[in-house]
C-alpha cells in the first residue's frame, strides 16, 4: 500500500525510517502499551505460545509472562464475557479474534453487556477493553474467513470502531484503543498485515506517550488540550491525499483503493480527496461534511456488502447534511449483497479501482 | 494421607502429570497432557481419602440438615460423607440468617404489593427462595463479589445495599441503581447466564494481581441450558479461580420444567465434566445452604478452584408479576411446596434450640417492618428523572454525535415546556 | 393503530369483519401453516404449555401435539442451530426468540448457517425456516426487551426480512414467511400485538391458500402468475396512505406514527404519503423511487438507532436513485445512538409524531 | 436383569418418576421432576446390571484392543467391563476398514502435496487420525447422517462422496462442492462445533417422522469447549435423539494443548452432565474405533438416545499448511506418536491374523494409488467458474437487488473481456 500523501501524526520526518509492517507496529503498539499499564493483558485462542495465527501477539507471552498475555480455551463468549468480568475488576484486557466470522459466538456479550455496561451503571462501571477483529478479504481465505462485520458493532450504541489503514495508524490507534475507558472494537485489514511503509515506531511511541501523558491521561491525543471532545486522536478523520474535484470516502482495506484510484483519476484530470475514516464510531462529521463540501461529489468505497452498511450511512450523512453541495449523487463502490465468494473470486467482489473509476465516471461530470 | 489412590469404584484416578513436563523427556504417548486443576483436584480428594471422581461428583444425595418440620437431621442422614462434609453453622450465624430471611420475604411482599399499586413496572420474586437469597450474601467475605440476576434482589439487599436503590431499575429507571464496585455486587444480569463469565473475569483480575478474592456467580435451572454456562465453568476451572457456581434450581424456567432443561441425574453432575466439584443442597434449608455455601467459598479461597452448587428450591409466586403459573403448573404442586417454606422450618429450629427468643424474635419483625415501611415512602416518592442524562453514560464522554442528539432533546423539551 | 387508508390485500370488503389482534393473526396463521403442512413445527422457549410470553403460539401444542410445537430447553444458539438441522432434514421450523436482545446468543447460527447454507451448498440445501422475533418498545419493556435489532439481520445476505405493521398483513407475511424456501426473520412489533383491527381472519386464509396454490407453490403471491420475481407479495411494499407533497417511509411498529403524523400534516395542508416497506429484504426498490419521485421529498422514520441503521440504508438509495426528484434533503428520525432507555424515558426515544412533524418543517418548504 | 438396582458405590440412582405425573397426585416435593432420557439410562444401566452413573461415566480406562505393536490386548484389559462391553469386529469389517484406512492415508498426503504445489488453497490433514476417519464412516448405516467439520475430509470420501468433490472448496471454490443430501453428508463445518446443533435437529426431524436415522457429530477436543457442545449435547439429550458426539481429541486446537481447554479427567466424562453414556477409546486403534463407534450407533438406534465418544488420537501434520507445528510442540512428541501410527497398528494385526495377505495388500495399495492419481489429474485441470454464479443461490431465487448487482458484474466482464 502507498503511504498516503498527508499523514498528519506521522514521526518526525528526521528519525530513521525503517521499513515497518502494519503487523509489526500492531505488535509494537501492545507492547508498549502492555509496558506502560500493568492492568494490560491480551488473550484469546492461540495468541501466547503461537503469537496468535497472524502472529501479531508474537513475543508478547515470553517478554510479559503467562499471566499478561495468555491462550483461552476455545470459545469466543467466554474470551468477551471474561475480558468484560476484568475490565470490571480493574484490568484493560485487549482480546483477539482468531477471524471476523468467529466473532459471531460472542456478539450477545458484546452487544448487551460490554455496550451497555457503562450506561446501565451510570458510569460507574466503565468496560475498558479492546476487542481485535482481524476482518476483511483479499488473502485468499476459504468461507467465513474474510467477513467484513463493521456495521454490526458500528449499529450498536457504547461501542468504538476503530479501523486503521497505514501503518503508523495501526500502532497509534491501537495504543489509544487500549488506553480509551470505552470498550473498542478494533478492526485490522488483514490484507494490510504485511504491507510495509517507511515507519520509526520507535518515535510514535514517544510522540503518544508524551501526548497521553501531556493530555493528562488515556485517550489523549497528541496535541495537549487539543481534544475538547475526549474523541482521541482517532476518533478523527485525515485526509490521506488531497483533491478538489470529489472526495473518495473510505477506511481500513479500502483506503488503498481509493488512494490507487485518486492516482489512476489523476492521470485523466481528476482531482480526488481521500478521506480516511480511521473511525467509525465516534464519527467525524466535521471532517466528511468539510471535504464533501468542498468538491461537492462523493463516492463511499468499503468492502462489506452495502445493504444497511456503514458505507450506507455514510451516503445519507453525507446527502443529510451537504445536500446542497451535492452536484451528483454520492455513489458507494462496496462487496456485493452474497456472502464472501471464495478464494478465486473474491476479485469479483471487492471493491477495486476499476469499480471506483466506474462510480467516478458516472457523477454527472457534465453538470 | 498421602499414599496413592487406588479408585476403590474401579475407575481410573485422573491422569496428572507429576512433574512439569520436560522437553527432553515428553510424557507417555496416546494421551494428552491434563491441566493443572486435575492435579489439584487429586490433590483435594486425596485429602479426603476418596477418587477424584467421588470428589467431583454429588454426594449420594443432596445435603439436607432440617427437616421439612424443622428439627435436625441426625448427622449420618444428612447426605454428608467423606470429602463432602458440612458443619452446622453455629448459632449465632443461623440467627443473623433468621433475621435475613424474614427480613428478605418482607421485602418480597412488599414489592409484590408494590407492583399491584403500579409503582414498580416488574418484580421477579424470591418468595420461598429466600434461604438461597440470604446464604448467597451472608457466605461471602466483604471483599468478596456476587454476581446476581433478576431474581436475587433479596440477596442484593443482604449484601447491604439499600433496598430502594436495588428497586430503581425495577421502578422503570434507565439505570441499575447502586454503585457495584462499592459493593462488589454488580448489576444484576438479565441476558441469562452471560454474568458467569463476567464473574469468571473479575475472579481472574483478582487473582493475577494475588487478592485471594472469591466470586459467587448466581443463575437459575433454566440458564444452565445457554453456552455461556458451559463456557464460564470451563473457563473457571481452566484458570483455576475461586468462583462458586450457585445454581437455584426453582423446578421451572418460567413454564419450561426442569425435565424439559436437563436430563441429568442433577445439576450438580455437570461438575465432574469441567474437572470441579459439585453438589446438591436442599434450598429451602436455610442450614444446609448456608453450610454448603460457606465450605463452597473457603474451599474455593484455600484453594483457588471453582466449585458448582445446586439448591433444590422452589418459587412460589409467579416468574415475574406479568406471568401466569397456572397456566403450567398446578395449585396443589404449590401447597405441596408451602409446607418446605424455608423461613418456618429454620424458625421451628432456632425456636426448639432456644436460640430464637421472643424478644428476638419480634426485634426482628420489626425490623422487616422498618426496612418496607421505607421501601413504602420512598417507592411512593416518584423522584424526578432528568431525561437528558440518557445521552450522558454510553460512553466516558458523549460523543459529537450524541451531544447533537442531546441538544435535540433538550431543545424538544423546552418547545414541549413554552407550549 | 388506526387502520391504514389503503390496504390492497384487505379481505373481500363483503366479508364479516371482527375486531382482530395482531396477536390473534399471528397466532391463526401459525395454526393455519401448520394445518396445511405437516413438516411445519414451532418450537422455543415458553412456546407450548405457556403459549408463549406474548400467547402467539396459544393452543398449538394443544391444537397438534408436543411434536408439533413444543419447548426446548433455555438456548438460543441451540434453537436455531436445531431449526437449521431440522429444515435439512426436510422440515420448515418456525422459532420463537422470546425478545430481541435475547435472540443475540442465536446470531452466529443465523449469520454464519442459516444465512449461508443454501448458497454453501449452491442451492442442494434450502433452510426453510422462520425466526420471530418481537421486537422494539412502548411496552413500558426493561432493559433488554426493547432492542430494534433488524439492521444486524439485514446486513446479512441471505436472510430474508419481513415486518408487518397491519393485522391482515401479520396473518398474510407470516404465511408467506413460513411458505418460503428462504430463511425469513419475521420482526414482530411487539407493542403492537394488541392492537386491534376489523379483519376477517377465514377470508384471508382463502385468500392466502388460493393464491399460493394458483402459483403453483410455496411463497406465491395472492395473484396467479403476478409473481416473476419469487418475491412473494410479502416483498412488496404498500402505499398505507395516498399524498402528493412529501413521502413518508416506515415499516413495522412506525408505521402507525407516520399515518399518524400523516393525519395532523393533513390539517396544516400537507399531503403525506406513507409507504410501509412491509420487506426489508428484499427490498422493494419500486415502490420507494415511486413515491419519491413522485411527491419530491421524503422521511424515513423507525425506531431503531439510527447509526448503521435500516433507515440509513434508505436514505442512502433514495439518493442514489432519487437525486434529482428530491426537493429536500431527506430526513431520518429514529431512535437515539443510545441503549434502549427505561420504561420511564422511551417516550422520548421513540419517534412520534411530533417529531416527524418537526422533520417535517425542516423539508424546505420555501424553495 | 429387573430387579431395583442399589447403588454399589454409595451413590443414588438417578430419580426416575415411574408414572407419568398426576396433576392431582404431585411428586414428592423438595425433588423436581427428571426428564424421560433419565428413566431410558435407568433401564439401560439396570439392563447391565449397573448404575446409572456407571453406565454414564465412561469407563476405568479408554478402550483399546490392539497393543501399539500390533497385537490383541487380551480382552480383560481392553478396558471393557459391564455396560461398557465393545466385540471386536469381524475381520471382514476390519479389512475393509484397512482398505479405506490405506485410502485415506493416501489422500492425505496427496493433498498435503497439491497444497505444496499450489492447487489447493488450503488443506487440513487427518493424517495420523485416519483410523476415526474410516470408523465414522463406516460405522453408519446407508440412510444415517454425518457432520463432519473440516478436517473431516477423509471421513467424507469414506463414506463414498467423490474425492475430487470434496477438494472443491479447499480448492477455492465458493461451494461445498458435494450434494449433502444425496450423500446425507452435511457441508463440512468451519465455524466450530455449530454443526453438532444441525446434527441435532436433522436426528429430531427424523425421529418426529418416525425414522430410526443415526446422526454421527464430528468435531475436535478444542470445539468441545464452544458453548454450542454444551447446547447440543444437552439438546440431543432432552428430546432423546439418536446422535452419536465423535470427539477426536487429538491434543491441540491449533497451537492449544488440552490442558488449556479442559480440566476434567477426560472429555468423556462430560457426558454424564447431559444424563448421556460417554466413552474413551483409543482413536489410534482400528479395532476399537470400529468396536465403540459400532456400539454407539447401533446403541443410540435401538434406545432412540445419544451418547458421547472422545477418541484420543494425534494430528501428525501441521493444523494446516498456513501453521507452523514447531512453535508450540517438539519433533520429539510427535516421533512418540508415529510409533502409533493407526495404520500400521492394524496392518500388523491383521496380517499376523493372515486376513491381509499380500494379494490383498497389493490390490488395495493399487486402489489406493488410484484414487489419488484420478485426484492429483482432476486438481491440475483448472475448470472455470463462472463468477455470476455467485449471485444465483443466496436466495431460491435472486432479488431485484442481486439481479442488478449481477447485472452490474455481467458488465463489467463483459468490458473487460472487450479490453
Ligand atoms: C438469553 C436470554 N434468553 C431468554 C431470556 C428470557 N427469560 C427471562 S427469565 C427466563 C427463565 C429463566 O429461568 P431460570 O434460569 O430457571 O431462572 P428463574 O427465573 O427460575 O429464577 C427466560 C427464558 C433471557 N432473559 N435471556
Ligand atoms: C467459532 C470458531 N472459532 C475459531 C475458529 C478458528 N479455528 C479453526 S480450527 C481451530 C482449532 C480447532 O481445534 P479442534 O477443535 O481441536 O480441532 P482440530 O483442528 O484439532 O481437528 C480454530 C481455533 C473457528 N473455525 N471457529
Ligand atoms: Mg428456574
Ligand atoms: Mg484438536
Amino acid at each position: 500500500m502507498a503511504a498516503p500523501d498527508l499523514e498528519p501524526r506521522a514521526a518526525d520526518p528526521g528519525a530513521a525510517l525503517r521499513a515497518t509492517t502494519f503487523a509489526a507496529a500492531l505488535n509494537t503498539a501492545l507492547s508498549d502499551a502492555m509496558a506502560a499499564e500493568p492492568s494490560v493483558c491480551v488473550f484469546g485462542e492461540d495468541v501466547g505460545t503461537l503469537g496468535g495465527v497472524f502472529r501479531i501477539t508474537d513475543g508478547l507471552a515470553r517478554r510479559f509472562g503467562e499471566d499478561r498475555c495468555f491462550d483461552t480455551p476455545l470459545a469466543e463468549s467466554g474470551i468477551a464475557g471474561m475480558a468484560a468480568g476484568m475490565a470490571m475488576n480493574g484490568m484493560r484486557p485487549v482480546v483477539e479474534m482468531q477471524f471476523d466470522a468467529f466473532a459471531y459466538p460472542g456478539l450477545e456479550q458484546i452487544f448487551s453487556h460490554i455496550a451497555k455496561f457503562g450506561n446501565r451503571t451510570r458510569g460507574r462501571v466503565r468496560i475498558p477493553l479492546v476487542v481485535r477483529i482481524p476482518y476483511g478479504g483479499g488473502v485468499g481465505g476459504v468461507e467465513h474467513h474474510c467477513d467484513s462485520s463493521e456495521a454490526y458493532y458500528a449499529h450498536t450504541p457504547g461501542l468504538k470502531i476503530y479501523t486503521p489503514a497505514t501503518v503508523a495508524d495501526a500502532y497509534l490507534m491501537l495504543r489509544e484503543a487500549v488506553d480509551s475507558p470505552d470498550p473498542v472494537i478494533f478492526f485490522e485489514p488483514k490484507k494490510l498485515y504485511w504491507s510495509k511503509e517507511p515507519v520509526d515506531l520507535e518515535a510514535l511511541r514517544r510522540q503518544y506517550e508524551d501526548g497521553a501523558s501531556d493530555s493528562g491521561g488515556p485517550g489523549g491525543s497528541g496535541e495537549a488540550g487539543a481534544d475538547p471532545d475526549g474523541v482521541g486522536a482517532a476518533g478523527r478523520a485525515v485526509v490521506a491525499r488531497a483533491g478538489t474535484d470529489v472526495s473518495l470516502i473510505s477506511y481500513g482495506p479500502t483506503v488503498a483503493t481509493a488512494l490507487a484510484a485518486a492516482e489512476s483519476a489523476a492521470e485523466d484530470g481528476v482531482s480526488a480527496e481521500v478521506l480516511d475514516l480511521r473511525s467509525l464510531v465516534p464519527f467525524d462529521d466535521a471532517a466528511l461534511t468539510a471535504t464533501v463540501e468542498k468538491t461537492g461529489r462523493a463516492i463511499v468505497v468499503a468492502e462489506a456488502q452495502g445493504f444497511a452498511s456503514v458505507a450506507g450511512e455514510i451516503v445519507a450523512r453525507i446527502q443529510e447534511r451537504c445536500f446542497h453541495s451535492l452536484a451528483s449523487p454520492v455513489r458507494r463502490v462496496t462487496g456485493f449483497d452474497i456472502p464472501y465468494p471464495s478464494p478465486k473470486l473474491e476479485q469479483h467482489h471487492l471493491p477495486d479501482v476499476d469499480r471506483v473509476l466506474d462510480a467516478l465516471d458516472m457523477l454527472q461530470w457534465e453538470d | 494421607m498421602d499414599e496413592e489412590i487406588t479408585a476403590d469404584d474401579g475407575r481410573r484416578p485422573a491422569v496428572v502429570p507429576e512433574e512439569p513436563r520436560q522437553s527432553d523427556e515428553p510424557h507417555e504417548p496416546l494421551a494428552h497432557e491434563k491441566a493443572e486443576q486435575a492435579a489439584r483436584i487429586e490433590q483435594t480428594s486425596r485429602s479426603f481419602g476418596i477418587t477424584p471422581e467421588q470428589y467431583m461428583l454429588p454426594a449420594a444425595q443432596q445435603i439436607r440438615m432440617l427437616s421439612p418440620d424443622g428439627s435436625l437431621i441426625p448427622e449420618e442422614e444428612q447426605g454428608t460423607s467423606a470429602g463432602h462434609e458440612y458443619p452446622v453453622p453455629e448459632d449465632e450465624a443461623l440467627l443473623a440468617a433468621y433475621e435475613a430471611l424474614v427480613v428478605g420475604r418482607r421485602i418480597n411482599d412488599q414489592n409484590y404489593a408494590l407492583v399491584r399499586q403500579g409503582r414498580l413496572a416488574v418484580y421477579p420474586s424470591s418468595h420461598g427462595q429466600e434461604a438461597c437469597q440470604v446464604g448467597a450474601a451472608l457466605a461471602l467475605g466483604a471483599d468478596d463479589w456476587m454476581f446476581p440476576t433478576y431474581r436475587d434482589s433479596v440477596a442484593i439487599m443482604t449484601r447491604g445495599v439499600d433496598p430502594v436503590e436495588v428497586m430503581v431499575s425495577f421502578r422503570g429507571d434507565w439505570h441499575c441503581g447502586f454503585d457495584p464496585i462499592a459493593h462488589r455486587v454488580s448489576a444484576p444480569s438479565t441476558p441469562l447466564t452471560t454474568q458467569l463469565l463476567h464473574a469468571v473475569g473479575v475472579a481472574h483480575a483478582a487473582k493475577l494481581r494475588g487478592e485471594d478474592t472469591v466470586v459467587l456467580a448466581m443463575c437459575g435451572d433454566g440458564a444452565t441450558s445457554e453456552g455461556d454456562f458451559h463456557e464460564a465453568l470451563n473457563f473457571a476451572a481452566v484458570f483455576e479461580v475461586p468462583v462458586v457456581f450457585f445454581v437455584q434450581n426453582n423446578g421451572y424456567a418460567i413454564s419450561v420444567p426442569l425435565s424439559h432443561q436437563s436430563a441429568a441425574p442433577s445439576l450438580a453432575h455437570k461438575a465432574i465434566g469441567y474437572g470441579m466439584a459439585g453438589e446438591q443442597v436442599d434450598g429451602n434449608d436455610m442450614v444446609a445452604v448456608l453450610a454448603t455455601l460457606r465450605r463452597a467459598v473457603s474451599l474455593a479461597r484455600e484453594r483457588s478452584m471453582p466449585l458448582l452448587l445446586e439448591a433444590t428450591t422452589y418459587r412460589m409466586q409467579a416468574h415475574t408479576n406479568a406471568d401466569d403459573d397456572t397456566r403450567y403448573r398446578d395449585a396443589h404442586e404449590v401447597e405441596l411446596w408451602r409446607r418446605h417454606d424455608p423461613l418456618t422450618r429454620v424458625q421451628t429450629f432456632l425456636s426448639s434450640r432456644g436460640v430464637l427468643d421472643d424478644d428476638a424474635a419480634s426485634r426482628i419483625s420489626d425490623r422487616a417492618e422498618e426496612v418496607a415501611a421505607s421501601l413504602r415512602t420512598a417507592m411512593t416518592a416518584d423522584p424526578p428523572i432528568d431525561p437528558l442524562e440518557i445521552f450522558d453514560h454510553v460512553y466516558a464522554a458523549p460523543t459529537a454525535q450524541l451531544r447533537e442528539q442531546r441538544a435535540q432533546l433538550a431543545d424538544e423539551l423546552a418547545r414541549g415546556q413554552e407550549d
